[in-house]
Parts: structure tokens; C-alpha cells; sequence
């Protein structure tokens, strides 16, 4: 039964990924910009822009032209960037890791934020306290990740100089390492004074993240928490003699964060597909950064390599959600 | 799916050729002529500068001069130097050009530079598929013949400007035996050329690390390294310089420039460039009637959008030929008179009350103020009563629409023109058939069409000259200002701004 | 903590947001009387003039002028005309194409549901931020491709509520008893589950007001929001950034109402949920 | 009465609810060390209301404001929060109602019958186990270590009452909650845990406030009893005494309305309009010297 369910998921996702390659394909085509008209320096004739769109296979008809390149990716041929003349596969591949693991810290941080925000929220729930936890997470959420890092690059980038503000790692250290995920790398291979620049470089642009995304955190988690807090079992642990935040960690949070789980899990993807405008801001190298520049540049091909494989990661991100709330929660588990 | 390992960006060669030892330098210790860090406003795309966007790209070819050589070196006030050929020139008959190479020279990989790098670099440009954006002044030389150091080849159709265009865009020497090793996706990896830094570490979109050649023919570069970080936000960029993480910065927004420099231990440098600001006029719909177009050109205080809006950092033009170029003038002048604007506008049957109405195209945040310099001039416009829309799009568009000849009535754009002559500034922007004019003044045409093949190089200059006077007269486009590039330093580097706009570490030195 | 007191507490935050909103309202509708300045006029020589409490202000300007020497606060005014037609259009086209596929997917279940879900998989997957942009690179720059952008990318959020609502009122004996009765598919969904599905919606509907200014000020600092000359809050910020040193006031009150009007549109969203939502009333 | 002092007294205690209105009407009771005392009344009289309170666990929108309770003669109210609770989780215990519920499905039932030993009562881990080992035995479960690695969800609802009641006599407290334990079990199974009830307070010597509504269960199970209205005490006499004879006319209409096993014959009559009417005149009464009394 396991595998059969698993086999329909399968489908699915293939089913979605191949929905976004189309409606992407089409919606790029349709973008005003002609990425040739770019490239034509002055004195190029009619002629050089007919021979250029040839050389980039653009004076094909749409549907041929998909057919070709969806014959490409599914043998991982992705085609070749027209801005930045290399394959797009190695190209986005390259810069995923830093994006995935920006997405990462930034999770990580939302969760420190958010989690024990919730409890106490829970804990005082009908107090000011919780009233004050309401609006400080609906002002996090009303101001947009960008104007966070604008506040973060004047506080701690100008006024008080402790993190770095732009790039993802000191230009001058010698980087020993294989991957492109420098930061796991560097805890690996035990090199804490490169993690120590890699997160130094890391931390406002993932705080800015982090804030709008702690605020939804404390909200579902503190909703749910309120939920499971008068269940029976929690009112005989307070019985049996636990204090209010020791019932909350032992008895409430394991329950109430299975439900908040796939929500938060979707809310990771926005983040992934979000970090656009604060890569930009922060000059980190991720794939947001260099997904704008191939929009401005109408870079075709690497448009349609980008936005592919962030609904792949959509995708696995949901099954990778849905499988942990099948082993977390012992009911299925068992089932 | 395993991430595929990240290609050994350090390049093996660079270490083992010049047999110094790869040091990591900690971050801390940045002795002041050792290491030197850059906030670029720009990210480099690719490091081909013979083909595709980049290559006409002109803020990338700051990168490009640093690691390759062009045939003609410019120097900072555009005017030409012997670069990796030393001496040439046409036959008489210009029927044959002769180039003389520079001997003693090598590439960053060790190896000799020859004259076949030269005539297979000129060949490559030449050949269409290479996909080389000039190639049509390239294909009008050819059948090159190499002896010792001399080349000589035929001329295949007389370009007046083709030395000149050796020192501009795709103007550059790439290594024929290296390239044709590794291939252009080796190249693309690891570029090697003949410039004063080679390249240590390029971590795209993010900082490109380089390292001084110490056999540079034009001497060895002051700072042993430099690391060029990609900022391309301007706020990112002024936060960079401000806290001592980058000593040089550029493209700034003209406020913070003023409020960077007065700060101690920071100065700065404000030259004019090679780039001028322009609003196209499209010979459509109102634009068509001459009243209108001078209304349009003497209700702009150039004078004030200078001092108010670029803080006074700005030169105001009255053709599209910048003080710096071959073919300026400095005898065309055109008045800013409103007055005689709404006279203009009245003889036309149009006032304040009834306003002339046409769109106006404008890209926002592309280049310094572009989007309010419009929203200025609209203003100043609705004043003398010119009721202009703005609309805004992106370069992307801009490019697509002029190629299309579908431009609105005034479009703004702004027009780099590195080497200073006529032919690629007032030539290009308004000769009808060429994809980048917008104005198809058949009168234009005329003037223009005997130019290009001008063989006496005075009467060449006059010819334009005539051109610019005759356009400026029928306000056939609107010239506005000339850029002023700012460059924000640490008062520990001086810097030496270069007219073309392009940041060269190469000519930077401790103070 | 009794739960009078909650209800009163969150009852006050609900008439805060209210006032606020309804000052923004009265902003928008009203902009040619209060505004003090016309937004668009320019005065080079009364550029960036601080606010009133500042020396060297002008009596005429009492939040100061931008860099071309336009009036703040007439712009923040005409800002909430666009603002507020931004959230109302976009949130209102949003809610109805995701409610109705919402409404349809959940009631019929079969076929329609997969499509519909299908359809919805498809739009999460795409990366929001990056949609908008590649939306308004279509549609050009400009108040309609703003409003479309913005309804297309976030119909999805509706759509997936009022399903899930719909599943579980569908299985209810009531709406059993009305197709025994003999109604009409549609009678039914509209007169009896739509009722009963409004509460979430509307305080989604608020919800999604707020992202809709937001999702607009993202794309004023990319430069791709409306074009012509009209002033958006985003527009404001964005212009405001660049002289952050010398102007603050540019930046921090356009900040500072965006900030309180997306944060009357959740708490007022969250207030109506809560009055609507039997368990908690 | 013998001259033990009490193990639970409760006197005066009054709770409200966010508008105002009385639950509990200054309730009196005590609880012998030892003894099993039945609370009984219909539903929604707040006999669970006054367990809660003791335990401290009453719900968000219920406030006490008056009465002293009392644990072995001391007063709760004197004590701190954290001292209160720690005393209520040393020396006692809850069996709940609904055994569906009462445990939690995400852990498995080993841990949740020791965590009190362990982290409250300081008990070594291995003492704990045997502990639980030897309860879950006296409860006539025949596989502990099956049942202690066991998620609730794979137990019955018989079962998982059957551990509530071990776990809740593991720490030997002085005094049990019992809140309607069988109410929500079917028939069949009430009356096993009944008895297991029964004979495991003998056994332990510990003291039960038994809430239930059902008289049949006071008979069987409880030494001394108190009858409940609209949280008013109605009546308060040792059981026997009360079935031979119920002063109160509410009481004598609760046990006309209960079903009797010796006499299925007799005829079920609903309480009286009367009875009704007269408790709605003591209610009344309370309240206004309540109100008097607190202005």
C-alpha cells in the first residue's frame, strides 16, 4: 500500500514540475525584451540580428523550441546560458547550495526566534503578554524582508560594523573546499574560523528572512500549542506536579508542532523562492541574485533552468514535510 | 542527484609558473600595498570580452583591460598608445594596413606572445559564427601575412575608424594556443591574457580575485593583490566603503558621494566619462513638427537638473559629442529660453491651457537620477506647455523597441562612446538606417553617408562637425549631460580615473 | 485571564486597526481636499526641506519635500489612493478566482479537485517573488500588471482555504439534507456552503490587503511597480533610500505608513476572525 | 466521628465564572485519611469543578474567590505556586474520566507513568520501572513490559483506564481524584474497574474523592458522601445513614429517579417540580447573602 501511495505522489510531483515548465515557457516568451535586441552593439544590421537568433535557436516555433529543450532537461541538459555563455545546469547548481543553505540558517534562526516566543505566548495566553507577542509578530510581518535588511545593513553594517554586509565569504581566505556548501564544509571539515566569516557573512541577510518568517512561526505554533494546552492528558500532567512551561515542552510542543510542521514546511519554499530581493541586496551569490539578472537580461534559458529547479526543491520539500509527519506522528507510523 | 563538484576555481598554473607560494593571507592582515578591495557596481557575466552582451557591455571592460591587452592601449584621456602592437598604419593607397607586434611578451601561463596570436585574434573576430558583436568592422580587413613581427593585410572595405575600435569594445588579444587547448568553457574556467593582473579566484556574481603579473610589459601594477567584490546595490556599496570593508567604491548616488568624502580618511574623484545622457526624438506623431522639438530642447534648464538634481556633478551638451571627443564643437550652443519655447509652442497653436501631448520613455534606477531627471524635465515641460507621460521600462525593452524602430516620441537612454569618435556617437544615434538611430531624417542621411568612407581624417571631423550643427539646429534629438563618474577612495590609494568610465586597479597606487 | 478580557483586549487592537484603516481610506478618497500640495508639482529649489518641527522647514510642507522638491505628505495621501486600490482590486480579484475554485474543487471533489489541485501545486512551486517580476516584465510596468501580478500569484492562498472549508461543510448532514431536497449544485454551493465559508475568507481577505501593498512595495524597489508619475508608498521608500543620510524623513514616514497600514490589515483580519469564529467568540 | 484529623477539608469555596455567576456556592467537605468520600450530583452541578480546584487545574475562565483547602491540614492558599504544586504532585492523584484522552498519543506509556516518580519525586530511574512493574501487575496486566513500550493508541479504552489507575497509585499519594473513572467505559468494563478501584484503595489505604452522578456507584464504593445541586452542598452524611435516610427532598428525588438492581419493578419518577422549586429558593437565598456580603 506504502508503495503505491508513494508511486501516485511520484506522479504528481512529475505532474507539477512538468505544469511549471510549461506555464514558465510560455510566460518568458511572452515577456516584451528580445534578449538578441540586448546584445546588438552599434552598426549591427538585420542580418546580425537574424544570424544571432539562429545561433541561439530562437527563430524556431514555441512548441519546437519546448519540445527541444524538455528533450534537454530530461537527460539533464538544461542549455547554455545567452548572458553568461555556460551550461545552465552547472550554473544553478552551483549557486543553489548557497540559497539552500541561507534558507537553512535563516529556518534556523526563525525557529530560535519563534518557538519560544509561541510557548510563552502559550503559557501567558489572555494576558498582555500574549497581545504583545500578537502585534510584535504582526509588525514583523507587515514590514517586507528587504526593508528588514535595510534597517540591518544601517545598524550593524555602518553604525555598529559587526557583520560583514555583502558577499557570502571573505574574498582573501583560502577556501579548502569541494562543495558549494561552503558552511556544512566548513563544520565538516572542523575549520570554525571559516564558518565563523561564512555566518558573519551570512547573518543579516538570513535575519531579514528570519524575521517575517519567526513571526508566522510564533502565530501557528502558539495557536496550535493554545489548542493542545487544555487536552486531558496535559491537564493531568500539570496534576502530577509539572510546571506550566515544563507541561508546554514535555506534553503540548511535540503534539502541537506535527500540524504547524507542514505549514512551516511550505513557508521554507516561500522562503527559498523569496530570498530574491535580499540576495540582491546583500550581493549574496545565491540563485534569487542571479535569477534577477536573468530577468533584466531575458536570459531565456537560464529563466527556465532557475525556476525548474526551485519547484523541484518545492516539491521534495513538501514530500520530505509529509514523510516526517508520517514518522513523527506514532499513529501513522504504526499504521 | 549529487551536487557536481565546484571546478578548482584556484588556478593551478598561476602558483606553479611564477613559483610563489599560495599563501592564505588572514582576513585581518591587509598591509596597505598588499591587498586592495573594490566594491564594482557591476557583476562580470562572462569572461570573453570578444562575444556576446558583455562584450558590449562598456562598465565590464574595466575587468577586461585588467587581465587582457588590447591592440591599442587608450590612456585615461582617451587618447591612443601603443598597446600590443607597437606601431601601424594603412598603405598609401589604403589598400593594406602593416602592424608592428610588441616582442617580450608572455601570457599568464608562461607562454610567448607571437603575431599569430594577433592575426588568429583579428581572424576569430572576424568569422560570424564566433559571435563577435562588431564583427562588421572586423570582416573589412583580412589574409593576413605574418613576418617575424610585422603583419600586413589586405583592406577589404576602407573603415576609417578600425585602429581606433582596436582599443574599444572586443578590441582585445586572447591566447590562440591556450584557447584553442582548453576550449571556451576552459576559458570561461580559467582566462589567462597578457594584462597587468591574472586572475587568483572568480566566484561569480560575488568577487573576482587578482593577482599582479610581475612580467607585465607596461610594469608591474603597485597592489600584489586585489579583490574586486560584486556589489551592485548602491547603498550595499556606500555601507562597503564606510566601514574600511572595501577602499574604493564608484557609481554612487552623487548625495553620498558629497557625504563620503568630507569624512576623514576617505576622498574621492569626480571626472567627467565618456558617457552622455540623451533623449531620443522620434520622427512620429507631434515630433514631427520643428517648433515642437526646440520648444522641447530650450525649456530644459540643463544648468539646474546639474546643480539640483546631480548636486553639480554633471556638464551640461548641446550635441552628442562630449567636450573629450574627436568631432566637439564647443560653437554649437542652444539657449535655454522657455520664453521663446511657448513662443515656439504658440506658433504651433499650442499653451499651457492646451498643452502638446506625447509619451515619454524612460528606464528607473538604470542609471544615476535617469527616472527624476524625467520626472524634472516633465515638470519643467509642463511649464511652458508640453503635457509629457512617463512611462517606464526595463534596458531589456528599451533595446527591443529601438531595434524595432517603435520608440515613443522621446525615449530616454544614455550613450557611451569610449574611443570619442563622431562615427560611434552622433554617427550610430542618428544615422536612419543604422538599428540603434531613431530619427530617420532623410537630410541626416545625406550629411552622414560620405563620411563613412572619409579618407582625409580633417575633412572627415569637419563633416561631422557639420552634421551635429545641422542636427542641433533642427532639435532632430535632445543632448543633456555628460556623466560624471564618482569614485569614492580611502585617502591610503589614489586612483587614476580613466575618461571611458572604466575603474583600472592597474593604474591605482599606495598613497 | 478571563475571557471577557481577551475579547476586550483583542477588541481594542480590532477598533485601532479600524481607525487607521479608515483613515487611509478617507486619505484616498478624499486626496484632492486634504492634500496640501499637488503631489506632482516640483519645485527644484524647495528640495528636500525638513518636516515642520525641523529648522529650516516651510510652513506650506509640514512633512518636508522629496529630492525634487514635491510635497511628502500630499504624496503619502494620493500614496493611499493607489495603496488602498492596490489591496482592494487585487486582494478582491485574488478572493474570487481562488474562492470560486476553491468553492468548485472542494464540493465536487472527483476530477475537478485534482485539476484544481493540481493547478494550485503548480503555482507554489513557483518561486513568488521571482513570478511577480517575470509578471510585470510581461505585462509592463504599471498599475494594472501590479494588480493582475499580485491576483495571480496569490489566488492560490484563497483557493486553498475555502476548499479545505468546503470539504468539511460539504460533508455536513445540512448540506446532505439540501440535495435530498432536491436543490440545484449551485443553489447549494452558494446559498448554503458560501455562508458558512465567508468567516475565513474575509479575514484572509484583510490578510491579503496587507500583502498586497507589500508584494507593491517589492516591486517599486525593483523599479517595476506603476510608471507614470503617481506616487506609491514603495515608490516613496525607494527614492527615499538613496538619500537615507541626508533626508531621513523621505524614507521613514512612508515607512512608517506602510508599516501601520499592513498592520491594521492583519490585526483587523485577525479581530474579525476571531468575531466570527464561533469557539473563540 | 473518630478523632483522625482530615486528610481533605474544603470550606467555603466559591468560584465564578467571567460574568459573575456562582459555579461553586461555598462548598464544605471533608475527606478521612483513608476514607472514600462520594461527591455525587446531576451533571453540571460542578462536582469535577471542585476536583479541579483542589488540583488547581480549573480552566481559564473559572476564578476562585473564596474557601480554604486544606491537604492534610495544609492550607493551600498559603503556599506558593510552586510549592502548591509540587505538594499536589507528591501526595496526589488524578484517575480521569476519559481514558481516551488522558493519554498522550505521541509518548509512549512507560515514560508517562514514570515522569512523576523521576523528575518529581526524585526516584531513581530503576525504582521507578519496578514500580511501574509491580502496579501495572496489580492492576492484572499481564504483559508490563509489552504495555510500558506501547503507544496509547494500541491499547483498549479498559486498558489504558486500567494503567491511568496504576500510575495514579505508583507514588502511594494520600489522597485520589477519581472524576467519574467509569462513566465513559462500557458497562461490561465499569464494573471490573470499579472493583479494581476498590480493592486497590483497601489495599493502599489512600483516601478517594469520588466524583460520579450515579448513586448506584456511592452504594457500592464510598464510606461517606456529599450531594451536590447547582454547586450548592445539598446534603452531607455517611452513606449508609443517607440511603436509610435522606433528609433532603432533592436527595430522596435523585434516589427516586435512580434505577433500583433490587427492585426493578419500582417505577422511575423525574425529580419534582416542587423539590425543584424549593432548591431554586435556597439558591437564591445563597446568593443574595453572597451578594450582601460582597457588595
Amino acid at each position: 500500500m506504502i508503495l503505491q501511495k508513494f508511486l501516485l505522489r511520484l506522479i504528481t510531483m512529475a505532474v507539477t514540475l512538468f505544469g511549471v515548465a510549461v506555464v514558465v515557457f510560455i510566460v518568458i516568451r511572452v515577456a516584451p525584451g528580445d534578449p538578441i535586441a540586448m546584445m546588438l552593439p552599434p552598426g549591427a544590421g538585420p542580418e546580425d540580428i537574424a544570424r544571432l537568433r539562429a545561433l541561439y535557436g530562437l527563430d524556431k516555433s514555441l512548441p519546437h523550441q519546448f519540445l527541444i529543450w524538455l528533450g534537454g532537461v530530461v537527460q539533464g541538459d538544461f542549455g547554455t546560458s545567452i548572458s553568461l555563455r555556460q551550461d545552465v545546469l552547472s550554473l544553478v547548481l552551483g549557486r543553489l547550495p548557497a540559497t539552500l543553505e541561507l534558507a537553512t540558517v535563516a529556518l534556523l534562526i526563525a525557529l530560535i526566534i519563534g518557538g519560544p516566543l509561541a510557548v510563552i505566548g502559550a503559557r501567558e495566553r489572555g494576558t498582555a503578554v500574549e497581545a504583545g507577542i500578537d502585534v510584535a509578530g504582526g509588525a514583523a510581518l507587515s514590514i517586507p524582508d528587504f526593508l528588514w535588511g535595510l534597517v540591518l545593513i544601517l545598524l550593524f553594517g555602518v553604525l555598529a560594523p559587526i557583520f560583514e554586509i555583502s558577499g557570502r565569504v571573505s574574498p582573501s581566505l583560502d577556501l579548502p573546499f569541494s562543495t558549494q556548501f561552503y558552511l556544512v564544509e566548513s563544520i565538516l571539515r572542523l575549520r570554525f574560523d571559516l564558518t565563523a566569516d561564512l555566518l558573519s557573512h551570512m547573518f543579516m541577510p538570513a535575519l531579514a528572512l528570519a524575521l517575517p518568517l519567526a513571526a508566522i512561526i510564533t502565530l501557528l505554533l502558539k495557536q496550535s500549542l493554545k489548542e493542545v494546552m487544555d487536552l486531558d492528558y496535559v491537564v493531568l500532567a500539570r496534576v502530577k506536579g509539572f510546571s506550566e512551561t515544563q507541561v508546554i515542552l514535555r506534553e503540548a510542543l511535540k503534539n502541537a508542532a506535527l500540524p504547524t510542521l507542514t505549514l512551516i514546511g511550505v513557508q521554507f519554499t516561500f522562503l527559498i523562492g523569496g530570498t530574491v530581493i535580499v540576495e540582491r541586496l546583500f550581493s549574496y551569490e545565491g540563485l534569487g541574485n542571479m535569477a534577477i539578472d536573468a530577468v533584466i537580461n531575458r536570459d531565456l534559458p537560464l529563466i527556465q533552468g532557475i525556476v525548474l529547479v526551485f519547484a523541484l526543491i518545492f516539491v521534495l520539500i513538501n514530500l520530505a514535510v509529509d514523510l516526517s509527519y508520517a514518522l513523527l506522528n506514532p499513529r501513522l507510523r504504526h499504521g | 542527484m549529487s551536487w557536481t563538484p565546484n571546478r578548482r576555481h584556484i588556478l593551478g598554473y598561476g602558483a606553479a609558473a611564477l613559483g610563489a607560494t599560495a599563501f592564505g593571507l588572514p582576513v585581518s592582515a591587509r598591509a596597505a600595498g598588499e591587498e586592495l578591495t573594490i566594491a564594482y557596481n557591476v557583476n562580470l557575466p562572462s569572461w570573453d570580452p570578444t562575444t556576446g552582451p558583455s562584450a558590449v557591455n562598456p562598465t565590464v571592460q574595466g575587468f577586461y583591460q585588467s587581465v587582457f591587452d588590447q591592440f591599442i592601449a587608450q590612456k585615461p584621456d582617451l587618447s591612443f598608445a601603443p598597446g600590443l602592437i607597437t606601431e601601424w598604419g594603412w598603405s598609401d593607397d589604403r589598400s593594406k594596413i602593416h602592424m608592428t607586434v610588441r616582442e617580450g611578451v608572455t601570457w599568464h601561463d608562461g607562454s610567448p606572445f607571437t603575431a599569430e596570436d594577433v592575426v588568429w585574434s583579428l581572424e576569430r573576430a572576424a568569422k560570424a559564427e564566433t559571435g563577435n558583436p562588431i564583427q562588421f568592422v572586423w570582416s573589412k580587413v583580412g589574409n593576413f601575412s605574418i613576418d617575424g613581427n610585422r603583419i600586413t593585410g589586405d583592406v577589404l572595405s576602407f573603415e576609417p575608424t578600425l585602429f581606433k575600435w582596436m582599443s574599444f569594445l572586443t578590441g582585445y588579444v586572447l591566447p590562440k594556443a591556450y584557447y584553442e587547448k582548453v576550449g571556451a568553457e576552459g576559458f570561461e574556467a580559467a582566462p589567462i591574457g597578457t594584462g597587468p593582473y591574472m586572475v587568483d579566484k572568480f566566484e561569480r556574481n560575488a568577487f573576482l580575485r587578482l593577482k599582479a603579473n610581475p612580467n607585465y610589459w607596461g610594469g608591474k601594477p603597485a597592489f600584489e593583490n586585489v579583490t574586486i567584490k560584486f556589489v551592485t546595490d548602491a547603498a550595499s556599496r556606500v555601507a562597503e566603503v564606510e566601514s574600511g570593508r572595501s577602499q574604493v567604491t564608484l557609481e554612487i548616488p552623487y548625495e553620498e558621494y558629497d557625504r563620503l568624502i568630507a569624512k576623514d580618511g576617505l576622498a574621492g574623484a569626480a571626472t567627467p566619462i565618456s558617457d552622455i545622457g540623451m533623449i531620443f526624438l522620434n520622427d512620429i506623431d507631434v515630433m514631427t513638427d520643428r517648433n515642437v522639438r526646440q520648444a522641447a530642447v530650450m525649456s530644459i534648464d540643463k544648468k539646474l537638473l546639474v546643480d539640483r538634481l546631480l548636486r553639480g556633478y554633471g556638464k551640461p551638451i548641446d550635441t552628442l559629442e562630449a567636450p573629450e571627443y574627436a568631432a566637439f564643437d564647443d560653437s554649437i550652443k542652444v539657449p535655454y529660453d522657455p520664453d521663446k519655447a511657448r513662443a515656439l509652442l504658440a506658433e504651433s497653436g499650442y499653451s499651457t491651457d492646451n498643452p502638446v501631448k506625447f509619451k515619454i520613455q524612460t528606464t528607473r534606477g538604470f542609471k544615476p537620477k535617469d527616472y527624476e531627471m524625467i520626472q524634472a524635465i516633465v515638470g519643467m515641460w509642463r511649464k511652458v506647455g508640453i503635457e509629457a507621460e512617463i512611462e517606464v521600462y526595463e534596458i531589456a525593452k528599451h533595446f527591443e523597441l529601438r531595434a524595432a524602430d517603435q520608440l515613443a516620441p522621446a525615449a530616454f537612454y544614455n550613450w557611451g562612446n569610449a574611443i570619442g569618435d563622431p562615427t560611434t556617437s552622433t554617427g550610430f544615434a542618428m544615422y536612419g538606417p543604422s538599428p540603434h538611430s531613431v530619427w530617420d531624417g532623410q537630410d541626416v542621411i545625406d550629411m552622414i553617408n560620405p563620411l563613412w568612407g572619409e579618407a582625409d581624417e580633417a575633412r572627415r571631423i569637419d563633416g561631422w562637425k557639420a552634421v551635429s550643427k545641422h542636427i542641433a539646429e533642427q532639435a532632430y534629438v535632445i543632448p543633456l549631460i555628460q556623466y560624471v563618474q564618482p569614485i569614492v577612495h580611502a585617502k591610503g590609494v589614489n586612483v587614476v580615473p580613466h575618461i571611458s568610465g572604466a575603474l583600472l586597479p592597474a593604474l591605482m597606487t599606495p598613497a | 485571564m478571563d475571557s471577557a478580557r481577551i475579547t476586550r483586549r483583542s477588541g481594542a487592537r480590532l477598533w485601532l486597526a479600524g481607525f487607521w484603516l479608515a483613515l487611509v481610506f478617507i486619505a484616498a478618497v478624499a486626496a484632492p481636499l486634504l492634500a496640501p500640495q499637488d503631489p506632482l508639482a516640483q519645485d527644484l529649489l524647495y528640495e528636500r526641506l525638513p518636516p515642520f518641527w525641523m529648522n529650516g522647514s516651510e510652513s506650506g510642507y509640514p512633512l518636508g519635500t522629496d529630492s525634487l522638491g514635491r510635497d511628502l505628505l500630499s504624496r503619502l495621501i494620493y500614496g493611499a489612493r493607489i495603496a488602498v486600490l492596490v489591496a482592494f482590486t487585487a486582494a478582491l480579484s485574488a478572493c474570487v478566482l481562488g474562492s470560486a475554485l476553491g468553492l468548485i474543487a472542494g464540493y465536487y471533489g472527483g476530477w475537478a479537485d485534482r485539476i484544481i489541485s493540481r493547478i494550485v501545486d503548480i503555482w507554489m512551486a513557483f518561486p513568488p517573488v521571482l513570478f511577480a517580476i517575470l509578471l510585470v516584465a510581461v505585462l509592463g510596468t504599471g498599475l494594472h500588471s501590479v494588480i493582475i501580478a499580485i491576483a495571480v500569484i496569490d489566488w492560490t492562498r484563497f483557493c486553498r482555504v475555502v476548499r479545505a472549508e468546503t470539504m468539511v461543510q460539504a460533508r455536513m448532514d445540512y448540506i446532505e439534507n439540501a440535495r435530498i431536497a432536491g436543490f440545484g449544485r449551485w443553489r447549494i454551493m452558494l446559498s448554503e456552503v458560501l455562508p458558512n465559508v465567508l468567516p475565513p475568507i474575509v479575514a484572509l481577505l484583510s490578510l491579503e490587503m496587507g500583502i498586497a501593498v507589500i508584494v507593491e512595495a517589492i516591486l517599486s524597489f525593483v523599479n517595476l511597480s506603476i510608471s507614470t508619475d503617481d506616487p506609491t508608498w514603495g515608490g516613496i521608500i525607494a527614492e527615499g533610500r538613496l538619500s537615507i543620510h541626508q533626508a531621513w524623513w523621505i524614507l521613514v514616514f512612508p515607512l512608517v505608513t506602510l508599516f501601520l497600514t499592513v498592520l491594521s490589515f492583519s490585526q483587523f483580519g485577525e479581530g474579525l476572525k476571531s468575531r466570527f469564529d464561533p469557539v473563540l467568540r | 466521628m473518630n478523632a483522625r484529623p482530615s486528610c481533605l477539608s474544603i470550606s467555603g469555596l466559591t468560584a465564578i465564572l467571567p460574568n459573575g455567576s456562582r459555579v461553586l456556592r461555598s462548598v464544605s467537605l471533608d475527606v478521612k485519611p483513608g476514607e472514600v468520600h462520594a461527591l455525587v450530583g446531576e451533571s453540571g452541578a460542578g462536582k469535577s469543578m471542585i476536583g479541579k480546584a483542589l488540583l488547581g487545574v480549573l480552566p481559564p475562565s473559572v476564578r476562585q474567590v473564596e474557601g480554604s483547602i486544606a491537604l492534610e491540614g495544609t492550607e493551600l492558599e498559603t503556599l506558593g505556586a510552586a510549592a502548591r504544586r509540587r505538594l499536589i504532585g507528591a501526595r496526589t492523584a488524578l484517575i480521569p474520566q476519559d481514558p481516551l484522552t488522558a493519554l498522550n498519543p505521541s509518548r509512549r506509556i512507560g515514560p508517562q507513568m514514570s515522569d512523576r516518580l523521576t523528575h518529581i519525586l526524585g526516584w531513581p530511574a530503576e525504582r521507578a520501572r519496578n514500580r511501574i512493574r509491580e502496579m501495572l501487575a496489580e492492576v492484572h496486566i499481564r504483559e508490563p513490559d509489552r504495555v510500558i513500550a506501547a503507544y496509547p493508541h494500541e491499547l483498549s479504552g479498559g486498558m489504558r483506564q486500567r494503567v491511568l489507575i496504576a500510575a495514579a497509585f505508583a507514588a502511594e499519594p494520600r489522597l485520589i481524584v477519581a472524576d467519574e473513572p467509569t462513566t465513559a467505559l462500557d458497562v461490561t468494563v465499569q464494573k471490573q474497574i470499579l472493583r479494581l478501584i476498590a480493592d486497590l484503595q483497601r489495599q493502599h489505604g489512600t483516601a478517594i474523592l469520588f466524583v460520579t452522578h450515579d448513586l448506584g456507584v456511592v452504594a457500592k464504593i464510598s464510606q461517606s458522601v456529599t450531594v451536590l445541586y447547582a454547586g450548592m452542598v445539598v446534603e452531607r452524611a455517611p452513606t449508609p445513614a443517607l440511603f436509610a435516610t435522606p433528609q433532603h427532598a432533592y436527595t430522596r428525588a435523585l434516589m427516586a429517579a435512580t434505577p433500583r438492581y433490587t427492585d426493578p419493578a419500582s417505577s422511575l419518577q423525574p425529580v419534582g417540580s416542587a423539590v425543584l422549586a424549593e432548591l431554586a429558593l435556597e439558591v437564591q437565598n445563597a446568593d443574595n447573602e453572597w451578594k450582601r456580603a460582597h457588595g
